[in-house]
């Protein structure tokens, strides 16, 4: 059987998903009789809760399980102090290429122009490209032009532009504003500062973990007991990692599992981590409202500084508040409320007009939640 | 986060130091960076923000299948 | 929806923010009387196109139009998309196309072989369907003024009576062929990536021939007909239900799509429901002869022609109104009608 | 004429060019017998609009695109001009126009309030007339892929008997008001010579009220109609007199036009009769009732309405298919149909 | 009575031209009876041209009369080599402003872009400007853009760029290429090099002589014993300058007549005279398909070299060969041959698709001819 | 050549030394560079290629219309 044939089957596979849910909920009957009314699985990982929500899960669990998404989302976190100077950059003629998940992104401003959206309707060169090589090869084309990447993301993005700077194969005509976050960090500061924040179990990103492996993640059972399964992105893995969270917590033996082998080593991508480390030097950094989260940022090293956007400019890389008025964004970011608590949800606060940024990105909480209510109906 | 999607490789080629896969995704062929040293025309990617960031790996595919094939059917 | 002081993409996206648009901007100024003629249909239905009746016959009409870029690519060109277009509207409304007429606006320094191409691809199908082309209009605008080229396309049909769309409890919900075939070709040219054609090809075509007798023969049972074009699936299902009483269920793993076509949305993380194709026809049937029609189209030449669902009375009260899937795990989803979709990486 | 490689604003000018290229490149490759349909009028005569007939009811047809900047102007806007453009080519073909559709597309970031006043004026003039707005489309194009905002319109009229164009030697011609007001303005505006309103103003407007009943009235006397937009009244009279065996006489010193727009358009060296009127026609109509369509013409509201010459059989034969006119001082020159004029200084 | 309502009548009092046609004839008949079997008078200027044409006066004159057209059209004679410039210069970033009247000029080659409207549909930014004012607003309004003005004309356009100049208000973006040509030379010429011109009078150019004052033609009748009437752009003073001409014929007094009085001083205008002598400075010029006539190119003298195009660009303003295969411009242009004599006229060279330099500009000889046949006809 | 319009003056502005006019022509007002020394609103000009370069001569006007009207009336 070929390779390409076994990715097929990986999604037909979906349809024998029934099976997994019958033993999940057997495994929530048993342990709700031990005393768990109410297990929270928290999922790290936008693309997990693009998946669970996208294909319903949460219609199909049992009572005493509740599917919570953690700060998953880098766009949601993304300081909205960087979309102003883009828009801002972008008005004086820079080309300002950027991720379509960022690109509605709004800034801290209430009035005018908000966002690169906004700022392309106002004459401003704001582009989305699918990746930074195609960043590159526009800066090419337009050599009497400044552009701005918008290096928005985890460490899953990161080699994105590393390897390229790491190879030097970027036109000095191209700056890169590094958003970059670290997820680790966040993890810990979720478990150290904010207790409010019950957690049961931990569905681990899968693609953070390809390149920053499994291991990363062994504090989560080792330090603060919680049962976490590194899962791939088909409705069946995260299936198959809320079974194995539920079978941990049966026997009661919190472990790190890695449920997506096929791609995930416990050591993750070693050539990428090199490189990572040599272009980007690892600081306390600003996350949109939640605060300055210690070691969590990406920053440019040394040698590579002539390709940073606030080196260029001069000036310095200053938060300032980017929690819009009314906005339960940081509560829904970090799991602790959900979009419906929101007053804005769906009001002013839409997916064709988003407000607030986790109504942006296809992976902000607000935004899934918009595009698919979670069920529980018969038909 | 981080959307990541199964690609094959096609053709490698370098720039410099740096190595662009030409891979295949769906329906579309696209260049993209190599963020893994060594790739070979056949071998299977996932491709996030158009770096292949890891290889899928042929046997650990073959092992989840049967996971699935199993819990799905045990019952 | 507030619509803001500048208009943007998204309303001009196809989904509910176009409605809006149209409703609040125009609908809403004409007054009822002239919202429709001769015993006719109009801005009161916002169906496919319009009707009016002389005598017994009802005179269909439809205009749209065409701004695609790039203006050729995999399966066909603006002016094949402008004939498909405009007589897939009259066909959605079961009558029979006759009449064509054209308005072609170019950029000054635009090639003259390219316009020959897409003016030969547009007679080329009127032929083929053997409509006429009565007239039509030739503009140039000032370079750069426009990018390229942009074709309004007006179509004449005749109907014995016309579908206006209007979905019955217990109906199927048909779809004649696969989905997001053309808004995937479209997406990928524009993001450069049909370097080489792998399978991506738009379905623009008129259905004319294959789906028009089935729609004359069965005129009785269908309830609805409608291309899915800029919206895609979720916007056609979400305005037929929108207002009603009923839900429309639907059955995403039953939903014809093309393998190659789901993974490189998938790739872009865009759900295929909301992508547009051009050579389809979702249409809501009574029950009783669904299955025929299914077979009908088989025969006919549609051959991915599938039932993905249905039209119930809800329970639940919240749920009149929407469109749920019943997921490919079996779960259950709101089917939501945004139409605009940006490619993401996360 | 040879088109060449590229499209140029020539072809768009409304002069014989933009024929040509209607000729060559569309015309030449329908049918004949998908020219036309239901026994009415289509590509085979290139009139005002087309027509159908059902039962014994003339249905008229004509689609138009509109592209004028700026889009706002003394005496009108983009909507207004396309309602009465379309009107007034129904009105033309002897229609009284029942029902409009319009296509709307904006360039992403077009100010809503604008668009507003487009679609309030349009609307407007629409009730005003008592035309059913039955249906359209809206589309947005991307930053800098338009210039502003473009319509397409398509007037559906009804006419117990068409008026095709169709001149006969003894005609008066009939110039309903004075020329070259809409297309002076226009030039005036793009030129930025419009800084205070100092009696230029386009005079765009629908004839239905004024034009029509005469029409109507005198059917069977009146052998051609048609409003002098793009190209003015040099490209109508030249398109009626080509290819028969006739000439066009006009005395140049009768054709109504006001000072200010004559000493405009010789400031910049340009001729009136190539220059656009909106809300005016020309008519070509039986000797016997030319004055009595005059008077009936003052009468309802177009007190400038003037016989400005006939349809003679030439004694030299080279004449025959031309437009002469008689000067101010008694010459006699061709008057050719160029559309396109630069301003000149020499 | 006011100024205005004057101006007004002079339009009017067309329509008494009737009866000095019929003196016209009178004369011309007195004439014919002297052995004068073809009178031939030229015009000197476009717009005299355009209004014969226009008003059809050579279908009202006597068949022993024939008006020719002698080299008024500025834009006929602006050499190709300009042009050529001019577009290559567009496609490189330069915007250049043109009158109408030259915009589609064809240069010297027969493939490609060959005019400045050819040049905007390949991208270039070309534009038509109504007058060198309009250019200096625009070139301000884009200060960091090069543009270059194409200043083509007689004695009558040279004040438009030289009271500018002299009064320092042009921006530094603005460059200007001075195609200026002057007029008693060519007159010169044309008596002295081409003998084949038989002229019996001259109804000598209106505007250009407000300029340079009705005295500049005196040589004329003194040195060639030519009539000539300086005459206004209404068809009757065309046509009182005809008759004038006949009347000295018939007297054989040969004079200078300064019929246009109302706008025509002896000595034209002295301030504009003063200003053009400053910033321009009289050299032997070529004029096309005439080739190099003395002292009859009107160059930026060496205080105004900043804003002179040849001069900014360190090149040579050197003619090339741009006389059209089989375009009979150089006779046309100065009245040796008619247009109707020309293979190409109305066939591959016509007004909207113009082969050759006289079919460009409304004054050409051949745009005119072929807009307007002169017509003698019965109705 | 040369085409040459009668125009009004309206209103006169100095940008440094450069007289700039205000004039009407036919339907239109336009600004145009004075080729003139001294000219005052009311006056007439002729005005080539957006500079006025002669004043109309009111008596002279006058004159020609009178010559015109005798010729016209003469015969
Ligand atoms: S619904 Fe909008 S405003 Fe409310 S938390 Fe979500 S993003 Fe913020
Ligand atoms: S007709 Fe054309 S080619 Fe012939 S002389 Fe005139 S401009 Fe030249
Ligand atoms: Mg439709
Ligand atoms: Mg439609
Ligand atoms: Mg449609
Ligand atoms: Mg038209
Ligand atoms: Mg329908
Ligand atoms: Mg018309
Ligand atoms: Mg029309
Ligand atoms: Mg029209
Ligand atoms: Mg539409
Ligand atoms: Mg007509």
């Amino acid at each position: 059987m070929s390779i390409e044939k076994k990715i097929k089957e990986l999604y037909e596979k979906n349809s024998i998903s029934k099976d997994i849910i019958t033993k999940i909920t057997g495994k929530a009957h048993v342990l709700k009789k031990k005393g768990y009314d109410t297990i929270k699985i928290m999922n790290f990982c936008g693309t997990h809760e693009w998946t669970i929500t996208h294909y319903g899960i949460r219609s199909l669990m049992p009572d005493n399980i509740e599917l919570i998404a953690g700060p998953g989302c880098p766009v949601c976190i993304t300081p909205g102090h960087y979309v102003d100077l883009l828009i801002d950059l972008s008005m004086e003629g820079y080309t300002i290429l950027s991720y379509g998940d960022s690109y509605k992104l709004p800034g801290t401003r209430l009035r005018g122009i908000r966002s690169l959206f906004d700022a392309r309707i106002h004459g401003g060169d704001t582009r989305i490209v699918y990746s930074f090589l195609d960043a590159i090869l526009i800066a090419r084309r337009n050599p009497s032009r400044k552009h701005v990447f918008f290096a928005v993301g985890f460490e899953t993005t990161m080699p994105s532009t590393a390897v390229p700077l790491y190879n030097k194969v970027v036109p000095e005509n191209l700056l890169i504003l590094s958003a970059y976050r670290l997820t680790p960090p966040i993890m810990k500061y979720l478990l150290e500062e904010k207790p409010e924040a019950v957690i049961h179990g931990v569905i681990a990103p899968g693609h953070v973990s390809a390149v920053i492996g499994s291991n990363s993640w062994k504090f989560l059972p080792e330090k603060y007991n919680i049962p976490t399964v590194v899962a791939g992105f088909e409705p069946i893995d995260v299936l198959l990692a809320i079974y194995y969270i539920l079978d941990m917590m049966d026997k009661n033996e919190p472990k790190l599992i890695n449920e997506y082998t096929r791609v995930v080593k416990p050591e993750g991508n070693v050539f990428a981590k090199k490189v990572m480390s040599k272009v980007y030097e690892v600081r306390d950094a600003y996350w949109r409202g939640i605060g300055v989260v210690p070691k969590s940022g990406g920053y440019h090293s040394r040698d590579y500084l002539k390709h940073d956007l606030y080196y260029n400019l001069g000036i310095e890389d200053k938060p300032i508040k980017d929690i819009l008025p009314g906005c339960k964004c940081p509560e829904v970011t970090l799991g602790i409320s959900k979009p419906t608590d929101c007053p804005l949800f769906m009001k002013t606060c839409t997916p064709s007009n988003p407000y607030g940024p986790c109504m942006v990105s296809s992976e902000g909480t607000c935004r899934i939640w918009a595009e698919n209510l979670p069920l529980k109906i018969k038909t | 986060m981080c959307l990541g999607v199964p690609a094959e490789v096609l053709e490698t080629r370098k720039e410099g130091e740096l190595v662009i896969l030409k891979v295949k995704m769906g329906g579309v062929v696209k260049e993209v960076i190599s963020g893994i040293p060594d790739l070979k025309p056949g071998e299977y990617v996932i491709v996030h923000a158009g770096v292949a960031i890891s290889r899928i790996d042929e046997k650990e595919l073959k092992e989840i299948l049967n996971v699935w094939e199993e819990l799905g059917s045990l019952y | 929806m507030v619509i803001g002081r500048y208009i943007t993409t998204v309303h001009g996206s196809g989904g509910f923010e176009t409605l809006e648009i149209i409703e609040k901007l125009i609908v809403h100024r004409v007054p009822e009387n002239l919202r429709k003629v001769l015993d006719g249909v109009g801005l009161d239905v916002l169906d496919d196109g319009s009707s009016m009746r002389i005598g017994n016959t009802h005179i269909v009409i439809s205009t749209d139009n065409f701004t695609v870029k790039p203006l050729f690519f995999p399966g066909g060109d603006i002016g094949h998309l402008a004939v498909s277009g405009v007589l897939n509207d009259l066909v959605m409304m079961g009558a029979r196309p006759i009449a064509f007429m054209d308005g072609i606006i170019v950029e000054e320094g635009f090639p003259r072989d390219d316009l020959d191409r897409i003016l030969e691809s547009m007679i080329k199908l009127l032929k083929e369907n053997n409509v006429a082309l009565i007239g039509g209009d030739f503009k140039v605008m000032p370079k750069k003024s426009l990018d390229g080229l942009i074709i309004s396309g007006t179509g004449i049909g005749l109907a014995e009576k016309p579908i206006i769309d209007k979905i019955k409890p217990g109906d199927k919900i048909i779809v004649t062929g696969p989905i997001a075939e053309h808004g995937a070709t479209i997406l990928a040219a524009q993001l450069g990536m049909l370097e080489q054609a792998q399978g991506l090809r738009s379905d623009t075509r008129p259905l004319v021939k294959t789906v028009l007798p089935i729609l004359e023969k069965y005129r009785d049972h269908i309830h609805a007909a409608r291309d899915p074009t800029r919206g895609g699936l979720s916007i056609v299902l979400n305005e037929w239900v929108r207002g009603t009483k009923y839900t429309i269920v639907i059955n995403r793993s039953t939903i014809p799509i093309r393998d190659e076509v789901r993974q490189f949305l998938d790739a872009l993380g865009i759900d295929p429901l909301g992508v547009a194709g051009e050579g389809l026809a979702i249409l809501s049937v009574d029950n009783e002869v669904a299955d025929e029609i299914v077979e009908e189209l088989h025969r006919r030449g549609e051959p991915y022609a599938t039932i993905i669902g249905e039209v119930i009375v809800p329970e639940e009260e919240y749920l009149a109104g929407r469109v749920i899937a019943i997921t490919e795990v079996g779960g259950k989803v709101v089917v939501q009608p945004n139409a605009l979709n940006l490619p993401r990486i996360c």
